[in-house]
């Protein structure tokens, strides 16, 4: 076994032992895992309409695992993601319902409105850790209150005393009736193109730009960034800029995709609590996201199926979830497992 | 409201609103001061509210006014075991401890939802009708000023929170352990070749941070909600991280930013009654307390220090 | 003779790499017992097995003649095994008194008995020689200091057989000069010492025996008196190596930095360089000698851009470079080897060839108009490695992988390469063994020779001395006088380090032809 | 392959029987959950009692939930159930508004119907209550039981449903005496129970006296005050009045009980009576029914003897008032700026 298919097989086995212990609690329980886990497999490939919603659930996961992702790869912890997509929610669907404007227009527009939110909750973290060295983890929970309950004030201001925005312009939505034919109603939108262009975006940024370069240099060590001429607190901040500008995007793609309409939230989303475990799934890098995103939406939503199609409490799933995250996360003990699997077959 | 009586509905509303959050701040300094990262805070917070809860309300004819008591030491048992998940995954298994902390908050309040459902048949348990106790402190309480401001109608486990802030406070810079586990955060290797057990040192620390996470949320059940259900926690282990980062990893910093989270909370909360606050929009008001923070933070806390080794696992031998 | 210690064809493996094999070492009672070899030859490894934080994979080690497995540092530690390690294992923000006591705490009805503690720790330094403040914090104190606080840490435990795994490179000449004598005093109280260091005049000095490791293998023992250093260089690399770097005569031209009256504070606040004026021109190398915390890392942290300076003036090819960001610095002609490599010269998660580019990343070719091109950064990266003779399985390969040695020679090549004016390098050849040390004393005179200036800031006298065609002497804050090597003695320079002024100790001859060689402006 | 299939093979037959069996209905929760104890509880036992009532079984072709976890599944949920082939899908909650109107839109052969606001579709029944109504008996009951002439109120969010409340209940507390000082206080959160404690902390200490609270499971926290209060002091005059459902056992203390009354908002009755109408034939499409105190859709619960035999005949009679229309409770409160 090479290093290659080591790494590669690690993830997998992971999932594997997840759902082998999910099985057991099932067991234990007394519910049927087979009818279970056919019924997870069924919630998110059954046909063309469970395969839309999927996807549909997977879109802001990507952009709020990216979030979380780069903020990690220039050594900074953003748990404002929830926050920032809070306040790109609002900025797209007011842009949507405010303007007039041709789609090829008024898209782009709602989707920059939503990055510019976003970045601009992220500046203030940014911004402070970098002015005052404060911590960016507590000023980034107390960023998310903020947003909470500034976006439930703005939403009443916007929409006349309403608890919801007017529902956004048909020019402004990510909707699209062949997205809708192809799966059959599903609220699938074009969000997840958003979504995959953005994953571009980071990798080329991280990849490609000298300011990647930069970024990853000061998240690594910044006393050496500093020696190298690099100035440490504008990458501190243009990192929470770009990563509250990615959360930002994931609140347009409820905007303008999902939803077509903000309302008055009783709670956070969870959306962007989850892109932690998102980002941390795919090992802080892009493709990774995309691979974590897609996990964790496909589990989740296809949990859905659970309660209704095998009986199974939704709460048994989220177990199921949580032990899956466990095992990715214990990957260097399966990692060691391999390894050792692998000597005794070389010894022999 | 003259000043004296917001004063009065203020501070005593501080405490009730800080205690959760201190003695879970506190665990996680514990946990942070070993090297691991804590932020399965809230998912600890959820299982102690949660065993708390039953626990109460299946024993409340045993234990009679022990019974809360009781509870919150049952509480801080069975977070305390369910930590040890946390532990293997970040000490023995060298998992992302921010992971693994993710999963600890999404398995605490799955199990604690499932096992409601599994008993209650419904998503939330009954109400208690045995919670913890608010006391009037013979002879302080009569102190001019400081006795109503301080002693009357305080909880039992407010004053338990201070307590253990203290002993906190003991343990890690006046005992053994506690040179061992601030020396194990910092630098685990220097401590092992001092002959310190790294690995049983965290999950020593892990362990008490599960422990006291409980105690916060059953603390926090028994005081405010009453029942438990899926919303009953709900951020109190972040605000509690952030208590911890703001007390800047120390026990009595950790105390006071609690207490300084409450007095916001409680100053909001009360404006309607103070004549200046009185005509401020609704919304400056609830995100008065979080304002403050960062503003308090950005202006005279600033730079804090995370112990070195935090969120790192411990291999033998890894320069 | 008796043996205390006896590691018997020992194996260590990491991965597929043997880090020691088959290697021999028998350590008598009452002796000190070097330990020599490159750097990588898998020294601190084999010390490591005996300390209990590594498993061998074969050999077998026994303690004053009984076998014995060695599974942790606490079995290490009550067979009174006591090291100090390499790089330090200090816990730094706990006081001296709480590093020594950790792990075997006195206690007072539960409590840390800190105080009782804290007095035993000065006692046992004052019968050793050894001053240090029990209650000061490890990251305010001096790296000697910290030095002598480690050993405390054995003494205390009670330790009978002494590992000190390269004490003295970090250490200025004169703690080295105290450690030596803390030695030897541990000698005659029946202790028992191994000691690496790559200093060949170290081991010359103090120790009775020799055991020397190439590449992991054991090449044999010899008794010191019968060898000389260069029997044993040789012997450790496998071929010749020469000691006093060959030069020719200098030729300096115009000026290229020029400081006047600077003033700088440390990060505490404090006054560190009080009106230093030196001037470096081109075509020549510049050391200062000076003892450490005399101004030398704040100068040098000034004339980069990395801190404030207080007053006075910098100037870099005629241009006032005071307050500039580092950034302009360096495009005005600047490189630098930094003191300490990991924290300020590499990013050690970054591969060899971003390392390489680290100073160079923004500028065309490597990147235009932000956009990075990382075939051509690889292809520097070769270009270095080879040149530079950097050893490394390739660009890829992170540069935390690559040992002290080979990341040095990187920082170096990169800084080089760049084809400065002037080359600030503090403390080049920290920790490195001699034929790296050889290698890079050449491409600094190199680098003279092609009409470059270097400013050398090092703490062995030898090296200065060596490689150095002025030297200024550093003393609190101020350069205090500039000699020429030639015509000083390694003593004179000792006692100007040491804040004498010169008439008190130099003949008149002397005193002149510095005046002559040196620049009249620096001198005060 | 049997878990999923079981509703498959049972799906078949009824949708083919569909004539000739009771029409099958089944609701999306909100974010809720059936059980809890408010709202998706009360819509649920409407559509149980009118299942078992027709016979039909908690399956496809019978009556069925889904419980949403977030809110974006609101819509596959209500795609879902349209898809097993429901004759009638409620969505249970305002939240749920733009859901039930796009998958009207989308599956117009499916009837709807929406508990608590409007969606104008033919194919969809919008149920609407008058909580202000209730809220009205629950305001005389308190300006009548008071000692202080201090009332309070404890709102969860700002939203057009709680203010319904907090308009009835000032106009029920300024009917009986306009004197009366209603503190109002919303915490902005269903689900912060420290906030409610502080609001009824502060509101008990500034002479307070009753508190109706309208805030879910902040709402728990205003007990948790009242009850301390009660614990500490038996003699102490403190009261709750619960929302939604009879909030009774909430309030239970020792050998006392600090819950006044509770205003009713009966979701089942709606519920029930809607389904009934569409198996009737008479299903409210593109209608809106309001279900006030005239239609038993509101009401205060038994005061297990708090209030006094002659203030329950007087709020009866207001009662009778505002069912018969004589008095017309206003929906919003006065603007406050
Ligand atoms: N933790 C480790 N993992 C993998 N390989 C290691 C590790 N430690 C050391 N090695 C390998 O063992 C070799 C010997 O390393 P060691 O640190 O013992 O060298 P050394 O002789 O002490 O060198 P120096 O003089 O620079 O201190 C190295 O070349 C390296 O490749
Ligand atoms: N974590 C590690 N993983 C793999 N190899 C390692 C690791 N740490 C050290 N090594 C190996 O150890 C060797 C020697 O490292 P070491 O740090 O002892 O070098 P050194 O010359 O002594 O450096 P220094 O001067 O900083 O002490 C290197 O060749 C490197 O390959
Ligand atoms: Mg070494
Ligand atoms: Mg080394």
């Amino acid at each position: 076994m090479s290093n290659r298919v080591i790494n590669l097989l690690v993830p997998i086995i992971s999932i594997i032992l997840g759902l082998l212990v999910g099985a057991v609690v099932m067991l234990f329980s007394g519910y049927n895992p087979i009818n279970g886990y056919i019924a997870l497999w069924n919630g998110v490939f059954e046909d063309s309409y469970a395969i839309g919603e999927t996807i549909r659930q997977i879109s802001p996961y990507i952009l709020a695992g990216l979030a979380v992702a780069f903020a990690f790869r220039t050594g900074l912890f953003n748990i404002g993601v929830e926050g920032q997509l809070i306040v790109g929610w609002f900025a797209a669907a007011y842009v949507g319902v405010t303007f007039e404007l041709p789609a090829i227009i008024h898209i782009p527009f709602a989707l920059l409105a939503a990055a510019a939110a976003g970045a601009l909750w992220g500046l203030v973290p940014g911004l402070l850790k970098a002015k005052f060295g404060v911590h960016e983890v507590i000023v980034t929970i107390m960023m998310n209150y903020i947003a909470l309950h500034s976006v439930n004030a703005l939403i009443k201001t916007v929409s006349g005393g309403n608890y919801k925005t007017d529902p956004i312009k048909e020019t402004a939505s990510l909707r699209s009736e062949f997205l809708a034919n192809l799966t059959d109603f599903s609220t699938l939108h074009y969000g997840i193109l958003v979504a995959l262009a953005m994953v571009v975006v980071m990798w080329f940024i991280l990849e490609k730009t000298k300011t990647g370069f930069e970024l990853k240099s000061v998240g690594f060590n910044d006393h050496a960034s500093q020696y190298a001429g690099m100035n440490v607190n504008k990458n501190i901040v243009l990192s929470m800029v770009i990563s509250g500008a990615f959360a930002g995007l994931g609140g347009a793609m409820e905007a303008l995709g999902t939803f077509g309409y903000m309302a008055t939230l009783a709670g956070f989303t969870g959306i962007g609590f989850d892109g932690i475990a998102v980002a941390l799934l795919g090992a802080n890098t892009p493709l990774g996201v995309i691979f974590g995103a897609s996990l964790f939406g496909s589990l989740k939503y296809g949990a859905g199926n659970m309660p209704n199609a095998a009986g199974i409490p939704i709460e048994i799933v989220s177990i199921v979830i949580a032990l899956i995250i466990f095992f990715v996360a214990s990957g260097y003990i399966i990692r060691v497992g391999l390894q050792r699997m692998n000597k005794k077959k070389g010894a022999k | 409201m003259t000043f004296l009586e917001v004063l009065y509905f203020i501070v005593p509303m501080m405490i009730a609103y800080a205690a959760p959050l201190i003695f879970t701040a506190i665990g996680g300094v514990f946990s942070e001061r070993s090297g691991v990262v804590n932020i399965g805070l809230e998912g600890l917070m959820v299982m102690g509210a949660f065993s708390g809860i039953l626990f109460n309300l299946s024993f409340a004819s045993t234990f009679g006014a022990w019974t809360p008591w009781v509870s919150i030491l049952v509480a801080m048992i069975v977070s305390g075991l369910f930590s040890i998940l946390h532990a293997v995954a970040s000490i023995s298994f060298r998992a992302d401890q921010v992971v693994s902390g993710v999963a600890i908050n999404m398995l605490g309040i799955a199990i604690a939802l499932f096992l409601v459902k599994m008993i209650f048949g419904k998503g939330q348990t009954e109400f208690i009708e045995r919670s913890i106790p608010v006391l009037n402190i013979p002879i302080l309480k009569d102190i001019p000023f400081l006795g109503p401001l301080l002693f009357k109608g305080i909880y039992g486990s407010s004053i338990l929170a201070i307590g253990v802030a203290i002993l906190a406070w003991f343990i890690i810079y006046k005992t053994p352990f506690g040179l061992r586990l601030r020396a194990v955060g910092e630098h685990p290797m220097a401590a092992d070749t001092m002959g310190i057990n790294v690995t049983k040192i965290r999950y020593i620390a892990v362990i008490i941070s599960g422990g006291l996470a409980g105690i916060g949320g059953a603390v926090y059940a028994q005081t405010m909600a009453g029942d438990f259900g899926h919303a009953t926690i709900n951020g109190q282990g972040f605000m509690a991280l952030a208590a911890m980062i703001f007390g800047k990893w120390h026990p009595i910093g950790a105390m006071g930013a609690a207490l300084f989270f409450g007095f916001a909370q409680a100053l909001a909360i009360s404006s309607s009654g103070i004549d200046f606050m009185k005509n401020v929009p609704a919304v400056y008001l609830h995100i008065l307390p979080y304002v403050l923070t960062i503003l308090a933070l950005a202006g005279f806390i600033g730079r804090a220090n995370a112990p070195k080794a935090n969120g790192q696992p411990y291999i033998k031998g890894n320069r | 003779m008796e043996y205390v210690i006896e590691m018997l064809n020992i194996r260590k493996e990491f991965g597929n790499f043997v880090a020691n094999d088959n290697i021999t070492l028998q350590l008598e009672k009452g002796e000190i017992h070097a330990l020599l070899g490159e750097n990588g030859a898998g020294k601190s490894t084999l010390m490591n097995v005996l300390f209990g934080l590594y498993q061998p994979e074969g050999g077998e080690i026994r303690v004053r003649g009984k076998k014995t497995d060695i599974t942790d540092p606490n079995v290490a530690n009550n067979l009174g095994i006591g090291m100090v390690h390499q790089h330090f294992m200090l816990v730094e923000n706990l006081t001296v008194t709480e590093n020594i006591i950790l792990g075997n705490e006195p206690k007072k009805r539960g409590m840390l008995n800190i105080k009782d503690s804290a007095k035993k720790v000065a006692e046992i330094s004052k019968l050793y020689g050894l001053d240090v403040d029990p209650y000061a914090k490890i990251e305010d104190i001096s790296v000697g200091m910290q030095q002598r606080v480690e050993i405390l840490k054995t003494l205390y435990r009670g330790a009978e057989i002494l590992i000190f795994d390269e004490p003295t490179a970090s250490l200025t000449p004169q703690e080295i000069e105290e450690l030596i004598g803390i030695m030897r005093k541990l000698i005659t109280e029946g202790k028992s010492i191994i000691l690496i260091t790559h200093k060949l005049q170290e081991i010359m000095d103090v120790s009775d025996r020799v055991t020397v490791i190439r590449k992991g293998k054991g090449i044999g023992t010899v008794i010191t008196v019968e060898t000389n250093p260069e029997k044993l260089a040789t012997l450790m690399v496998g071929r010749q190596v020469t000691f006093k770097t060959e030069k020719g005569p200098s030729h300096p031209t115009e000026e290229i930095l020029h400081i006047e009256n600077l003033v700088v504070e440390d990060y505490r606040g404090i006054e560190k360089v009080k009106g230093l004026n030196l001037s470096v021109r081109k075509g020549e190398i510049v050391g200062i000698a000076g003892i450490d915390g005399n101004g030398q890392s704040e100068l040098i942290e000034a004339i980069t851009g990395l801190r404030k300076v207080k007053s006075g003036k910098i100037k870099l090819n005629s241009k006032d470079i005071t307050g500039k960001h580092p950034r302009e610095i360096t495009e005005s002609g600047l490189g630098h080897i930094p003191q300490d490599r990991h924290k300020h010269g590499l990013v050690l998660d970054f591969s060899v060839g971003y390392n390489a580019a680290l100073q160079s990343y923004y500028q065309k070719p490597y990147s235009n108009k932000g956009i990075m091109n990382y075939k051509i950064v690889a292809e520097k990266a070769n270009k270095i490695i080879q040149t530079y003779d950097v050893r490394t399985q390739g660009e890829h390969e992170p540069a935390r992988a690559l040992s002290g040695g080979n990341q040095q020679k990187l920082i170096i090549g990169r800084e080089v390469d760049r084809n400065p004016d002037l080359l600030i390098a503090a403390l080049p050849t920290r920790g490195l063994d001699v034929g790296a040390i050889e290698f890079i004393h050449k491409k600094l005179i190199e680098q003279r020779d092609n009409g470059k200036a270097v400013l050398l800031i090092s703490y062995e006298l030898d090296e200065v001395m060596n490689i150095s065609d002025r030297i200024a002497v550093i003393y609190d804050g101020k350069i205090v006088d500039t000699v020429s090597p030639t015509e000083t003695t390694e003593q004179q320079l000792g006692l100007l380090m040491a804040g004498q002024e010169k008439e008190e100790f130099v003949g008149a001859a002397t005193n002149d032809v510095v005046l002559k060689e040196g620049d009249d402006r620096d001198v005060k | 392959a049997c878990g999923a299939d079981k509703g498959k093979e049972k799906g078949t037959p009824s949708t083919s029987g569909k004539d000739k069996a009771a029409f099958s209905v089944a609701m999306v929760t909100d974010i809720g959950g059936v059980d809890d104890k408010s709202f998706n509880q009360s819509a649920w036992a409407g559509v149980e009692k009118y299942g078992k009532k027709n016979n039909l079984e908690k399956a496809d072709g019978g009556y069925d939930y889904l419980e949403s976890v977030g809110e974006a599944d609101y819509n596959p949920n209500l795609n879902k159930l349209v898809r097993r082939d429901f004759d009638l899908v409620f969505g249970i909650g305002h939240m749920m508004e733009s859901s039930v109107k796009e998958v009207a839109e989308q599956k117009p052969d499916t009837k709807f119907a929406i508990v608590d606001a409007v969606v104008e579709s033919p194919n969809v029944a919008s149920i609407m209550f008058k909580e202000q109504e209730g809220s009205f008996l629950a305001g005389v009951a308190a300006a009548r039981m008071t000692k202080s002439n201090k009332i309070g109120f404890v709102g969860g969010m700002t939203l057009p449903v709680i203010e319904r409340f907090e308009a009835g209940f000032i106009a029920g507390v300024a009917a009986v005496n306009p004197d009366i000082k209603v503190d109002i206080q919303y915490t902005e959160a269903f689900n912060k129970a420290e906030l409610g404690k502080a609001a009824a902390n502060r509101m008990y200490s500034s002479g307070v006296d009753i508190i109706f609270h309208a805030a879910g499971g902040t709402g728990n926290g205003v007990f948790s005050e009242a009850k301390e209060r009660k614990k500490a002091d038996p003699n102490a005059y403190v009261w709750v009045i619960g929302v939604d459902s009879d909030q009774y056992a909430e309030g239970k203390i020792d050998n006392n009980n600090i819950t006044m009354t509770s205003m009713l908002k009966r979701v089942d009755i709606a519920v029930e009576n809607v389904s009934d109408l569409a198996n009737d034939d008479k299903f409210p499409g593109g209608k809106t029914t309001t279900y006030g105190i005239a239609e038993d859709g509101i009401a205060l619960a038994d005061s297990h003897g708090v209030i006094p035999d002659d203030i329950l005949a007087e709020i009866d009679d207001y009662s009778k008032k505002i069912a018969a229309g004589e008095i017309v409770v206003p929906e919003f409160p006065a603007k406050k700026k």
